[in-house]
């Protein structure tokens, strides 16, 4: 076991180190052979690990010592890998949807440059994140954790020459960073009070605590480490740099931006959901951060004009909808919707960049339109992701979304405010995704003339990623039929080993819904919602176009601020980043460098000049004057001598 | 006996006129010259002294101080010569810069 | 014998006069021969007999001679009328000298009187003597001269080349 | 006989010595110039002086008056203190040295013991050197005070000739020197009293330092011949390329003294050579006590006329070096031999005292 897990580890590992070192040299062909072939034996060797880990309801965790890494007193940290079923799910996505999305690269990467520099970044990611999900304690989760932010930055920067994308490289590192150091003051603060930063030492620690004991030290922690997760998954207010990421290539957009990486904050809380549940308080902010930004990000995206933009904000409201899973202390939900949105945002993000593709690199969607007749495998695995994120009833998204309704709902910590909230959200994803799709695929063409004949489907290197993407968008989902409609919550049970004793905590303590209410009473209202949010769309967009414009024009503060973002950006411009460059140059440069250290170093050599010409007129060259300066000094220490 | 003070007050005096000579002479060999005075009043106090502790050691000084001498001549005087093949001149005043 | 290092003192000092106030660099120089000779006799005098003969025959004999060769071969002769004129040394100079004189006389006077005889028990000034001493105290600062003389030599020799 | 106290009988013995030893010098330097010509003439198979009394005897008197009484004649542009000085400091560093060479044991007279020596200084030999080392400087300063082109060349080359073999000449006798354990030429010639003992077929040798060293007296003596610039070292008075050197400017009293300073040279090294390497006054003595006093004498003075004479017969058989040679001689061959001979006696010296 202890082998297989390493097998996946390497050889993306290998993969990046060949291409990195020696790609300059190889062909494409080689390159992406490395690439691909190295993710590909990832997956078949996570595909192997999951079936031959024989995990039990009751097996505890297979855990992995294979060296020390840090040893400092009291402080240990090893090199060692953790795996249990919520691993096993991460990995089967990560590698899964990682090796499609290589696949997809090769076609969508033909033409770029820097072919293998892309296929080293990409197979290092995936190393990183595996590192990720299959570490055994929080140092080197964090490893991993800075290692995909590092790629993540590498990728976005991809184009650097293009300023844009350099400078959304840097808010990505920035803005994460302030994450980050949440993250390593939580686990600092962990080790500080249970000694120990190693999950299978520390959660038994935990989990040994009755509810609300050590509660200002772990609700310390956990906020803190959700802070990281603020960061990584891009919620309020750390979400900023996740629509400017997509100035890197789309491939990276789909398996960092959307599928994985994203995500990693909310494998986080889930994987330290002992910790989370002792801490209801900081579970309460884990909820209503994810329920707000699902809104709020939700709210942006219905009037973005950016085929990508929109996806990304779409992304951040989804992943608010894990976060409010996972707050409401029903961790399997978020991690449901997890890897089902893994799918079908993979499916949205690599049909946008078909799309893309097509349109020569244009993505705003007031200039496309009908390109489902031209591009009918986009258009229909498009359509395939759409209704899957809309929570049409019978795909992937219906079932994880409906999931975490209900237990906004019903879950021990929730609550029907949340329940509202996330539902109306559902209805304006379902708007504002099918806006998106009617905007790009239906009516008629706005497409320039010079780009129209261009057009053209994708070659099959990227639709067939596309397809199969597609059905598991359908599929991924009925892994977890809720009981409503007759089925066992199969996904849920399956991660009752890791969920379980958490949960068991809280309704031991007590702690339940206040209100429940039925299960299908909730779900008929998410479906009206999601309904209502396509019709909308449908008529707005496709039977008469004049209504937004007209409304955009009725509503224009409104409608200004959802174009703007909330001013989000300029907010935070205003706030933190123009005083930072305003007192760096006027303090740091103008006072600091240029006054005081410019002016100590060249006053000190104009002091010296100035003395140097005071005392030049000493230096007459002259060797008789010397000398009788010599003769000056003996006679005035003999005068001394003698005086004294 | 000859009394200390006066042997010191012969090598004063020699003193004063090797500084002297350096400080008005103003050929260059002339007050290379004045420095051999110098070191000659000097060793002369040096053998003064050697008389009165009563030790060898001041004699030796004195020995090692003529080596010494020997060696500044020869570079010394080796300076002097490509001095004037560079400048045509002795007089010291004319060596008052680095430069040629 | 105490009257001939009277009579060799005001030797010595009447040549060192005439080393300063001569205008020509052989005159100078011979004084200085004469200097170096009167001092020997002194030595002599004062129970360093191998210092004397040392002083003689390196000072006198082969580093005056070094001079005299130089001034010689340069063909120095008066002092011209000085182009740059060190108003410092000039000035200060004078009144300088005879300041340090002044007060080195007043210290001797004060340290050890002006008749107290320099008494001291006879000394075993002979070459062997100083030969122990040099090669068994002194060994290390003799080696170093020694270094020192080949290295002034490889220095004269470069200095004195044509091309430097 | 009046009696005087030890300081007056020192003054007055020591006048007498030094008047007597002047008077007796002169005139054998005077005769060393009639034996000269004499050999040099038979080596070269004619007469030499011949009119001049007999055998041309009174030769060297007619030379000195003619001397005396040429008109001097002078450079109008030499330095007219130096060029006067020189001549004088010539003879005066040739005749001062002779004031600590010995020439034979000491007599008593009147109860006061007589040294048959102007003064022994314990570092007698230290001081001869230091006076020849003097001598350098009449060459030079005649050179340059002549304000004339060959006799500078001359002072220039005899300078830097004179330098270098001082520098051999010293290292020649440190042999002895080592063996001696003493500057006191006295004391160096009463160590060579005696026979070789214990040394078979030789033990009829005197014990002189000769045998000993073999090697530092070549050295010595090849050094003294330039040291006093005779032939094949004569360098500076080479007459085919400087004229006569030096001296070209000089004539009558002034070429004089410089004559006799060269020739009292040669008896410097000579009786130098005679001490350290030849046992000095030594020999058989016998007979009553006037006898054992002058016999000494008579093997000393037999000894440096020996010396003189190879000096005149080397001259007459020998060409002159050329200046390059001349100098490479000195510093390539003579001086490191001079270091080696030293190394060499250092070293048996060792071994023979452990």
């Amino acid at each position: 076991m202890e082998t297989l897990l390493l097998l996946m580890l390497l050889p993306p590992l290998a993969g990046a180190a060949l291409n990195g070192i020696f790609g300059r040299r190889f062909s494409q062909g080689l390159v992406s052979a490395i690439g691909c072939g190295s993710a590909g034996l990832a997956a078949v060797f996570a595909i192997l690990a999951a079936l031959t880990s024989h995990l039990g309801p009751d097996s505890p965790p297979f855990v992995h010592s294979y060296f020390t890494w840090i040893e400092a007193g009291s402080f240990r940290a090893d090199f060692a890998l953790y795996y249990d079923r919520l691993t096993l799910i991460m990995t089967l996505v990560v590698t899964v949807i990682g090796f499609l999305i290589h696949m997809y690269s090769r076609g969508y990467m033909e033409h770029e440059g820097g072919y293998y520099r892309f296929f080293c970044y990409l197979n290092l990611f995936l190393f990183m994140m595996l590192v990720l999900v299959t570490a055994a304690s929080y140092p080197v989760m964090f490893v991993g954790w800075e290692g995909v932010g590092l790629c993540s930055y590498v990728l976005i920067g991809f184009y650097f020459p293009k300023k844009s994308a350099s400078d959304a490289g840097k808010k990505a590192f920035i803005v994460t960073r302030i994450g980050d150091a949440g993250f390593t003051v939580g686990a600092a603060l962990l080790f500080w009070t249970f000694g120990s930063v190693n999950f299978p030492e520390l959660f038994p620690r935990v989990a040994a605590l009755g509810l609300g004991d050590q509660q200002r030290a772990l609700t310390a922690a956990c906020l803190l480490l959700f802070l990281g997760a603020v960061g990584k998954s891009a919620q309020l207010p750390l979400y900023v740099w996740l629509p400017d990421a997509m100035e890197g290539p789309t491939p990276v957009s789909a398996l960092i931006h959307a599928a994985t990486m994203v995500t990693a904050g909310v494998y986080m809380v889930a994987r330290s959901n002992v910790l989370f549940v002792h801490a209801p308080e900081a579970l309460k902010t884990v909820s209503a951060v994810g329920c707000i930004t699902a809104f709020f990000a939700a709210t942006i995206a219905l009037c973005q004009n950016d085929l990508k933009r929109m996806l990304a904000y779409s992304t951040i409201s989804q992943l608010g909808y894990m976060f409010a899973g996972c707050g409401v202390a029903v961790f399997s939900s978020g991690i449901f919707h997890l890897m089902t949105h893994a799918c079908f945002k993979a499916l949205l993000f690599l049909a946008a960049g078909s799309v893309m593709h097509a349109m020569s690199g244009e993505l705003d969607m007031r200039i496309m339109g009908g390109l489902r007749r031209k591009l009918p495998i986009t258009f229909w695995t498009f359509l395939v992701a759409t209704l899957a994120i809309s929570g049409v009833p019978g795909l992937a998204g219906f079932f994880s979304k409906d999931d975490i309704l209900a237990a906004a709902y019903n879950g021990p910590l929730g609550a029907p405010w949340l329940y509202w909230l996330l539902t109306v959200t559902a209805g304006l994803t379902a708007f504002y995704m099918f806006r998106g799709l009617f905007m790009t695929f239906c009516g008629k063409s706005r497409v320039p003339h010079d780009l129209e004949h261009h057009v053209h489907e994708s070659s099959s290197k990227m639709t067939v990623p596309l397809m199969i993407l597609a059905v598991f968008s359908v599929v991924a989902g009925y892994v977890g039929i809720p009981k409503v409609l007759g089925g066992s919550e199969a996904f849920d049970r399956f991660l009752e080993p890791v969920f379980g004793g958490s949960q068991g905590l809280l309704a031991a303590n007590g702690v339940v819904a206040q209100h429940p209410a039925s299960d299908l009473v909730l779900m008929i209202g998410s479906l009206t919602a999601a309904g209502l949010g396509i019709l909308i769309a449908y008529w707005f967009y496709l039977r008469s176009p004049e209504i937004p414009e007209g409304l955009a024009t009725a509503f224009s503060g409104a409608y200004r601020t959802l174009v703007n973002k909330y001013y989000v950006d300029e907010f935070y411009n205003w706030l933190i980043v123009h005083p930072l460059v305003v007192g760096s140059r006027k303090f740091l440069w103008q006072f600091v460098d240029v006054g005081v250290v410019d002016g100590a170093v060249n006053g000190s050599a104009e002091a010296t000049a100035d003395v140097g010409q005071v005392l030049r007129r000493i230096q007459s060259g002259n060797i008789r004057s010397y000398a009788a300066w010599v003769l000056l000094g003996a006679v005035g220490w003999l005068g001394y001598l003698l005086l004294r | 006996m000859i009394p200390l003070s006066h042997i010191l007050l012969l090598s004063v005096i020699l003193f004063t006129l090797g500084a002297a000579g350096f400080i008005i002479r103003r050929n260059v060999i002339t007050v290379f010259m004045c420095i051999e005075l110098m070191l000659n009043a000097v060793n002369l106090a040096f053998i003064a002294f050697a008389r009165r502790l009563p030790g060898l050691d001041g004699q030796l000084f004195v020995f090692f101080v003529i080596v010494v001498a020997a060696a500044e001549a020869a570079v010394g005087l080796a300076i002097i010569v490509a001095l004037y093949r560079n400048r045509n001149s002795l007089a010291i005043d004319d060596v008052d810069s680095m430069k040629l | 014998m105490e009257i001939l290092f009277y009579i060799f003192g005001v030797v010595a000092i009447v040549a060192a006069l005439s080393v300063v106030f001569q205008r020509t660099p052989v005159y100078s120089a011979l004084s200085l021969i004469v200097v170096l000779a009167a001092l020997a006799v002194i030595y002599l005098l004062l129970g360093a007999p191998f210092i004397a003969m040392v002083q003689v025959i390196v000072y006198a004999g082969a580093i005056m001679v070094l001079f005299v060769l130089v001034i010689m071969l340069l063909n120095a002769g008066h002092e011209g009328p000085s182009a740059h004129r060190a108003k410092f040394a000039r000035w200060v100079g004078p009144p300088l000298l005879l300041a340090f004189l002044v007060e080195f006389g007043v210290i001797v006077w004060k340290q050890y009187g002006l008749t107290g005889a320099a008494s001291a028990p006879a000394l075993d000034a002979s070459p062997a003597a100083i030969g122990r001493l040099l090669f068994k105290s002194y060994i290390l600062p003799f080696e170093v001269t020694s270094i020192l003389i080949l290295v002034a030599v490889l220095g004269a020799v470069v200095l004195a080349k044509k091309q430097l | 006989m009046a009696t005087f106290s030890d300081t007056e009988f020192f003054l007055i013995e020591t006048v007498i010595k030094i008047a007597l030893i002047m008077f007796i010098l002169l005139t054998a330097i005077a005769y060393l110039t009639w034996l000269e010509r004499k050999v040099i003439a038979h080596i070269q198979s004619r007469w030499g002086p011949y009119l001049v009394g007999p055998h041309g005897l009174l030769q060297p008197l007619a030379d000195g008056l003619k001397f005396m009484f040429k008109e001097d004649i002078a450079p109008l542009e030499a330095d007219p203190v130096v060029y006067w000085l020189a001549p004088f400091l010539a003879f005066l560093m040739a005749f001062l040295s002779i004031a600590v060479i010995p020439f034979g044991e000491s007599f008593t007279l009147a109860g006061h013991v007589i040294q048959l020596q102007i003064t022994d200084l314990n570092v007698g030999l230290l001081f001869v050197f230091a006076v020849t080392s003097l001598g350098v400087y009449s060459v030079a300063l005649a050179g340059w005070s002549s304000n004339s082109k060959y006799p500078l060349l001359g002072g220039l080359r005899s300078s830097a000739q004179m330098i270098s073999y001082e520098v051999s000449l010293s290292l020649g006798v440190i042999g002895v020197l080592m063996i001696a354990g003493t500057l006191s030429l006295r004391e160096i010639v009463n160590q060579q009293a005696g026979l070789w003992a214990h040394a078979g077929l030789f033990s009829v040798l005197p014990r002189w330092n000769l045998f000993l060293q073999p090697l530092g007296f070549l050295i010595y003596f090849t050094a003294a011949i330039a040291e006093t610039n005779r032939i094949p070292f004569d360098l500076p008075e080479g007459e085919t390329e400087l004229v006569a050197g030096f001296h070209t400017e000089y004539s009558s009293f002034k070429f004089a003294i410089f004559f006799m300073s060269e020739y009292a040279n040669m008896v410097t090294v000579s009786a130098i050579a005679t001490l350290l390497f030849f046992g000095g006054w030594l020999g058989p003595s016998f007979g009553p006590y006037w006898l054992r006093v002058i016999l000494p004498v008579l093997w000393f003075c037999l000894k440096l006329f020996c010396f003189l004479f190879f000096y005149i017969w080397v001259r007459g058989t020998l060409p002159r070096f050329r200046y390059d040679q001349l100098m490479a001689f000195g510093w390539k061959f003579l001086l490191p031999l001079g270091l080696l001979n030293i190394l060499v006696t250092s070293f048996v010296m060792a071994w023979l005292h452990s």
